[in-house]
């Protein structure tokens, strides 16, 4: 059933009386010119209409704790409830940011010990947390390259290099690090265009940024020449940890000889996705990066915790919050990393890779292309439709849109770019079997529904709130909020 | 083994699906070299329980002091209901609403609350959400630079008065791509900007002046001639606002004669918890021609093949994601399920809710103050009006007061001098409505001890 | 889509594993004789499944969070998120029931003041929280009472009179506490009949167990003569306190002349009623029967506050329960009553009163025919579908099925027993008049439909996860547990 | 007003529809002179954030002392999953599952519970819960009664090892009925029943045996023995069994040669808090002949019109909302939330969980046991095999070892001198698997520094 707008169960003059002071005169002192005259139009309604209808729109959700959600690059695994509990303890919830140092102790324990944590599977020598996802950790990273160059009077330095294959806050990320982007190839097998590495390489070379195992769902086994070849050129090389599900535990960025890497909490370490956010960036970097860090990060003088800032490190390219970044999503990956322990951080790549090789296995066997056939899957992998769009104009879309039919979350679709009609697919460690093999004969039977009538799937979705939305209609005639 | 459900029979016959050995075959294509042999620094793995209990001890040690530290942090009552629904799995454990049919409810809530925070403001449009209020200061920078076609130079007023950590941040992540900001004193009497120190930028081109409500002491801003001001010179107005303060004070799409162009702030006192600062949001609100220089997600109305009301992401083409180098930001992930809860917060507060949370703030920042001020040697640092905030001049070392009052449990507010070392030992404090007189006068008493009056 | 049961979803070997201690050897010197051979078939699944499980469960039922639940003679309010919270305060959850009492007074001054908000609202003497819900409030109520008369040599008053329109746990109740029930008619306005009661009055009367309002939806008028009779005849009054919703800060069952009552206060005090429970029945007394109130009790020396027990009350009752009934769903009240306030009580009562009074209004409007018509409604009221039974064979179970489709829970249907195809209505105070109207429209649109095809509304319903199911089958083939 | 949505112009449009002119006069069939005009001893109203102020300083007051008490309420860990998703407003604001097509969540969730506890105690049939476990063993002693149709009398052999208020609860309820219970000690060495002391009812008719394992002291009872003299008297055995200890202990359904007919207990330990003593809930399962005897809701699985399977209550012809004065019990309103949390931590826990659990508190309550006992004076009072609480004895009067821990922040244990003046100053302790090795030994101590030892 439809839902109306919390604006429109608003009734003039009602309120949710328990959740304002009982009384509140005005203030007396406030000059006129200062103060509004109109009544800003929030809904008027009681709690139980708010309760009742936000509880029902959440019921309009998808989510990964009722459904299955393969969606590529995104690693919608389970989010332990622990996590979330912990990190709202009343005094976590209660500490100003700006407290003083013999209130923060716990707190700033937590944070330490998380860094150290980060530093340790990550192979790196400094870790921040204070970015808030990762293309703000893209952006730390980048900037901490110009840093280094800049600080070595390196001024010419100001390309950077991604890969087609790259998810879309790479370029972005340069841009708004005041550098340009030059694209690199993707070989046929899905690794990076070594000839066209090799030819972009130079004195303008800021860096690269990678993601390993790339968004093409293979690992880049020539990862060894590239950071060489990198490196000798004078560029350091930023890896994007969106994919580092897919190795914690079994081979460190570090060890690789990237510079500075960011992670996505909310991937890797579990922190919920939240409806769009909030996430985590957290980077960390190589022993010549460490002083460009972005403030503020954790020490520890004897058995103090406190707050380095600008006074311990003056090359940091600076602030990228008012405070620290998402505290409270920080807690919740502490919380899940100290129940993983090392054992199970190693057991979160093994089997999420055993499920996208099983997954892909499975699909193949069906009938279904993949887009790298003879590697292995990594802790995601490529279906591309591309037969099917030719044979009946069965596209990604449709598939993606009758899945939820099936009550199964759609994978990424159209990304990366550079496959047609793909599907990018990562169940992630938290599935058993049992729901890979549904998954797959729910494929299988859309495509079987395809042949047998395509209009109906082109229908999909239809156990929906809505059916298919008319996207180009809400771009041409904008309608961003209610005007009653 | 801790959220893996496998069993070692599934183990076998998935591998033998696969045609591998062993998981580790699987891992064949990374050279061995580079493989982890182990780890140091990981603690092994605890139980829940563990956990748990090492957690409540952590938070034990940080306590819960009564807190009179403000500064773009806030402490207010948060109704029950906000984080018991937010945190309901369906919005808790979703992906961003890319697949638009299956998230209808996501998607219908940022559409409210894009409502509500035009309304709030007084602006046209309203996007998802950014990072923090610091982050898209500098986000609103940029883009008001985007917009501003006429002038080329990315020269931008920056008054004293704005928070310290905010214009930090807005240099960090403006500085690269070459903008430079011009600092604006502040009046020693009242905190605010003067027109008169505008003055000597007259005639030059400036792509955007800021100007914070309440400013970061807590003063109140002319903005109507602020404003004016600087479209006079060809300059956007962004407005760094105080979203609770907003219930009462002159919503920014009203000042001066056109309103201000960009307007900007963080989400936090709208029902998140102080939590050591985040996750928090930034909010930004923008008149209607400028929609397409937005960053970040933006929510719109739309109909289904059968002609039925839906909700999708729009104007995608101003994003990283579509159009990668050229994108309006690099920004993907936000801050939605702040923003979800930060809805429901305000449909419980309302229009009048909000109103009384602010007064009682104001009356009870003016309690404070007059009580600290009648204290000898204590003074108010600045006249005239104000929100919830106040600098306070102390007759003692403001870090040394600071230190002694945390002791006795209470955060006494925030030392000015790393940012303002010209003001002497002052205090910035704040009283929000969630303090009691009993609060106060514990405060008042206990720094009556400290100062030794 | 139907949900596996969760031993579908298990596996042998699985666990989640963070629930449980890393390790725990076997206990070494417990003799075999004791211990179990067989490992109990509990469901082997992940932490995910069962969160994924749950969740799925969850959204398949109605409730007050997500629709209007009009169920008579259950006041189906709204439930105040801030009682689960502040009733779930760490320290209350971790409070031992025999704690000592320097680490209860907290605790205790909840309940002592509890206790006098009841006392102050009911018009009673004394009030024992113990009574873990409404049955067992009962339970002390007709206990008390034949304690009294026990208590002074009068052994013969075992007969409790019920009228037909009460409640099954009313007589339930008096034989569980070894009395003969004695059922007094109703009269054709849904009072009382007096003269009925008059000739069942004797010296076998132990008491009357009352409902007034009563569960006919009206106000008892001659309760005032009622009550002076039953007195007159050596007999006590319970109250049945389900409906106290209806008369908060109106009028009170001690100035009515009752002697004890019980109240739901998972009903008026909105302690949510949990999918079946739990609940709490508190009882209040008047003077007479203090002496003999279920323990324990709160009680005050100075400014410490201390359980009262057998010591202190030599006469009670007893002990109804291990330790002292439902605590948290008490302390769930407790914040609800203050955050009323002595205003706000009388509010319930008024504007449950209003709802019920409009919707009745509005449904005989539009040709609903009204059991007690010319009656004001209280907080309740009841529609027959006498007319459209003998019509159409439309049936109250028919309107009850099709209004879930419509997204409205079912009014109670087939109580009391004397109104043919009766729905018994509570709208409650929570609901806002666009709510109501809606209803009412759903109302009218089912009868059309039955009108234009019965057989359709006899399917009803549709769009919930089951179509109406085989109670039947259900009594005479059962299937109560899983068995693989 | 809170929780009224009215708002006065909508008063004023639904009095005219009821053709009423004020609220007060829906009143009017209420005679005048009952009506209140008064409060006394009602507090003003207080917004949520005020309560919430209070019910903080009341819970601090209490803190959280570390427990060693356990007497039928015992701490365990609870994952954090549990009440996230039991109080779930589906799950919290829904009422009793009477309209099935719209409950089918908490009907399968009950069927699924019904599972569980069948095959934790190795019954046959599971209700849906009772109160607690006190209350639920006064309906077993009633179904008892009921069930054995050769005996007519209402006599009970209640060993008086079984918890004190289990007793008194029982006798409560049971005694208008004119049930006799007849008390059966307990050998003072073992602490535990012996068939010995039962020889005087041979031949006696005997409606049931109530045998509690583990028993009121933590020691194990000769279940087979007993279970099996008791079927020899033409009685019927009543289990009342700890559900965690279950993992580890021989169900109910094996004991001797048929097994108990009718098991119950309290199902807090499975994952509800000690919470002052409730909301717990009482579990009941039984033999299958016996399931019309049963009280309280039962569900059962079926098929709907289209032959889909589903759940609804069932056998309702024994409650007492169809058979009235004729029901198998009076109850109603059960404590089906905390069965929902129950169903969801037993599926968290599993059988090998929660025999970790259970192997875990029994070492811990060893471990205990012995570094008590070698502190001079103290002693264990009772020999043999034991699950997780033992009885100690002191060498000063308990009450006051518990007052002086008590000071110290830790709950020694339950003084036994009122229910067994025998046992002399005597502590019965409990040690779940939450406490660690450092709570043991804080105890330890602080118990040496009480005794001066
Ligand atoms: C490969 C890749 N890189 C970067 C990002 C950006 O991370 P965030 O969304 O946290 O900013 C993503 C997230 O979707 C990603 O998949
Ligand atoms: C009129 C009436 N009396 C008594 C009861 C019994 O209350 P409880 O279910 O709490 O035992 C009810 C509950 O449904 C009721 O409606």
């Amino acid at each position: 059933m439809s839902e109306a707008l919390i604006f429109e169960l608003s009734s003039p003059g009602r309120r949710a009386a328990a959740q304002a002071p009982v009384e509140a005169a005005a203030p007396t002192a406030i000059p006129a010119e200062f103060l509004r005259q109109d009544i800003p139009g929030l809904p008027e309604v009681s709690e139980m209409q708010v309760v009742r209808h936000y509880t029902r729109l959440s019921q309009k959700n998808f989510s990964i704790d009722t459904h299955f959600y393969p969606l590529g690059s995104c690693t919608m695994k389970y989010n332990p409830r622990a996590c979330n509990t912990l990190a709202m303890l009343p005094e976590f919830l209660a500490r100003h940011p700006l407290a003083t140092q013999d209130h923060s102790q716990g707190y700033l324990a937590c944070m330490y010990d998380l860094q150290e944590i980060l530093k340790s599977v990550t192979g790196m020598k400094g870790v921040s947390l204070t970015p808030m996802a990762g293309a703000q950790g893209e952006f730390a990273g980048v900037a901490m390259i110009r840093a280094y160059h800049l600080s070595r009077g390196d001024t010419e330095r100001t390309e950077i290099l991604v890969p087609d294959a790259a998810h879309g806050t790479n370029p972005a990320t340069a841009i708004q690090c005041g550098c340009t982007v030059r694209e690199i190839p993707t070989d046929k097998n899905g690794d990076v265009d070594l000839e066209a590495l090799e030819a972009a390489l130079g004195p303008k070379t800021a860096g690269i940024m990678l993601t390993n195992p790339s968004t093409l769902g293979v690992f880049e086994r020539k990862i060894e020449i590239i950071a060489k070849k990198v490196h000798e050129a004078g560029g350091l090389l930023y890896y994007d940890g969106a994919n580092l599900n897919a190795i914690l535990g079994k081979v460190r960025p570090g060890d690789m000889g990237f510079d500075v890497i960011h992670m996505n909490l909310h991937k890797t370490f579990s922190t919920p996705h939240g409806g769009g956010g909030p996430g985590s960036g957290a980077v960390g970097v190589s022993e010549r990066l460490r002083p460009f860090m972005p403030i503020p990060v954790v020490g520890k003088d004897g058995d103090q915790y406190r707050w380095l800032d600008e006074n311990d490190l003056p090359q940091s390219i600076g602030r990228l919050s008012a405070f620290m970044g998402n505290a409270g999503v920080l807690l919740r990956a502490y919380v899940y990393a100290l129940m993983l322990g090392p054992d199970g951080m190693t057991r979160v790549a093994e089997f999420a890779t055993l499920n996208a090789n099983y997954l892909m296995a499975r699909l193949k066997d069906k009938g279904f292309d993949l887009a790298f056939d003879g590697r292995r899957a990594t802790h995601e992998f490529i279906v591309t439709l591309k037969k099917q769009k030719q044979e009946l104009e069965f596209t990604a879309t449709d598939m993606a849109k009758r899945l939820l039919d099936y009550g199964y979350h759609a994978p990424t679709i159209y990304f990366p770019l550079l496959v047609p009609e793909c599907l990018l697919i990562e169940p992630t460690e938290s599935e058993d079997q049992a729901t890979l093999d549904a998954f797959v004969e729910a494929m299988v039977a859309i495509w079987d529904e395809a042949k047998a009538d395509i209009d109906k799937v082109k229908g999909a979705p239809y156990t929906q709130p809505v059916r298919r939305l008319d996207d180009v209609r809400a771009a041409r005639q904008l309608d961003l909020r209610w005007t009653g | 083994m801790p959220f893996i459900p496998h069993t070692e029979a599934e183990v076998s016959r998935m591998l033998a699906a696969i045609g591998a050995n062993s998981i580790e075959d699987l891992f064949d294509e990374i050279p061995e070299n580079l493989k982890v042999k182990s780890f140091d620094n990981i603690p092994a793995r605890r139980s829940e329980m563990e956990v748990s209990r090492l957690m409540h001890e952590r938070a034990e040690t940080d306590g819960q002091p009564l807190c009179f530290i403000g500064a773009g942090a806030y402490e207010h009552h948060i109704p029950a209901a906000v984080w018991q629904i937010a945190t309901r799995g369906e919005f808790y454990s979703a992906y961003t609403p890319y697949q638009a049919e299956a998230s209808q409810g996501t998607l219908q809530l940022i559409y409210e609350y894009q409502t509500m925070m035009c309304s709030l403001t007084g602006m046209d449009v309203s996007n998802a959400s950014l990072y923090d209020g610091a982050s898209g200061l500098a986000e609103a920078v940029l883009m008001a630079a985007r917009a501003n076609r006429k002038v080329k130079e990315h020269r931008v007023l920056m008054p004293a008065s704005v928070h310290p950590y905010y214009r930090a941040c807005a240099k960090a992540i403006c500085d690269a791509q070459g903008f430079e900001f011009i600092s604006i004193d502040f009046d020693s009497s009242t905190g605010t900007t003067l027109l008169e120190s505008l003055k000597a930028y007259e005639g030059q081109a400036i792509s955007s002046l800021v100007i914070p409500q309440p400013n970061f002491f807590g003063q109140l801003e002319a903005v109507d001639q602020l404003t004016d001001w600087a479209h006079a010179q060809g300059a956007l107005v962004i407005g760094v606002v105080n979203p609770v303060a907003l219930a009462l004070l002159k919503a920014p799409g009203q000042w001066g004669a056109q309103g201000a162009d960009i307007v900007c702030g963080d989400g936090q006192p709208l029902g998140a918890p102080l939590s050591s600062g985040g996750p928090y949001y930034g909010f930004m609100c923008c008149k209607q021609q400028h929609v397409r220089q937005m960053p970040g997600r933006i929510v719109g109305r739309t109909v289904d093949l059968e002609g039925k009301v839906g909700y999708t992401l729009t104007l995608q083409a101003r994003e990283q994601h579509i159009r990668r180098a050229k994108a309006t930001s690099n920004i993907c992930t936000n801050q939605g399920l702040v923003v979800t809860a930060s809805t429901i917060h305000m449909s419980l507060l309302g229009a009048e809710g909000l109103r009384r949370v602010a007064s009682a703030c104001w009356h009870n920042t003016r309690k404070l103050v007059d009580a600290l001020t009648s204290i000898d040697g204590v003074e108010a640092v600045f006249s005239g009006a104000g929100f919830h905030e106040a600098v306070i001049r102390l007759p003692k070392p403001a870090a040394d007061v600071i230190d002694a009052l945390s002791k006795r449990d209470i955060l006494a507010g925030l030392d000015l001098r790393a940012h303002y070392p010209d003001l002497g030992d002052a205090l910035l404090v704040c009283v929000t409505e969630t303090k009691s007189d009993a609060d106060i006068a514990r405060y008042v008493d206990e720094l009556k001890a400290v100062l030794g009056a």
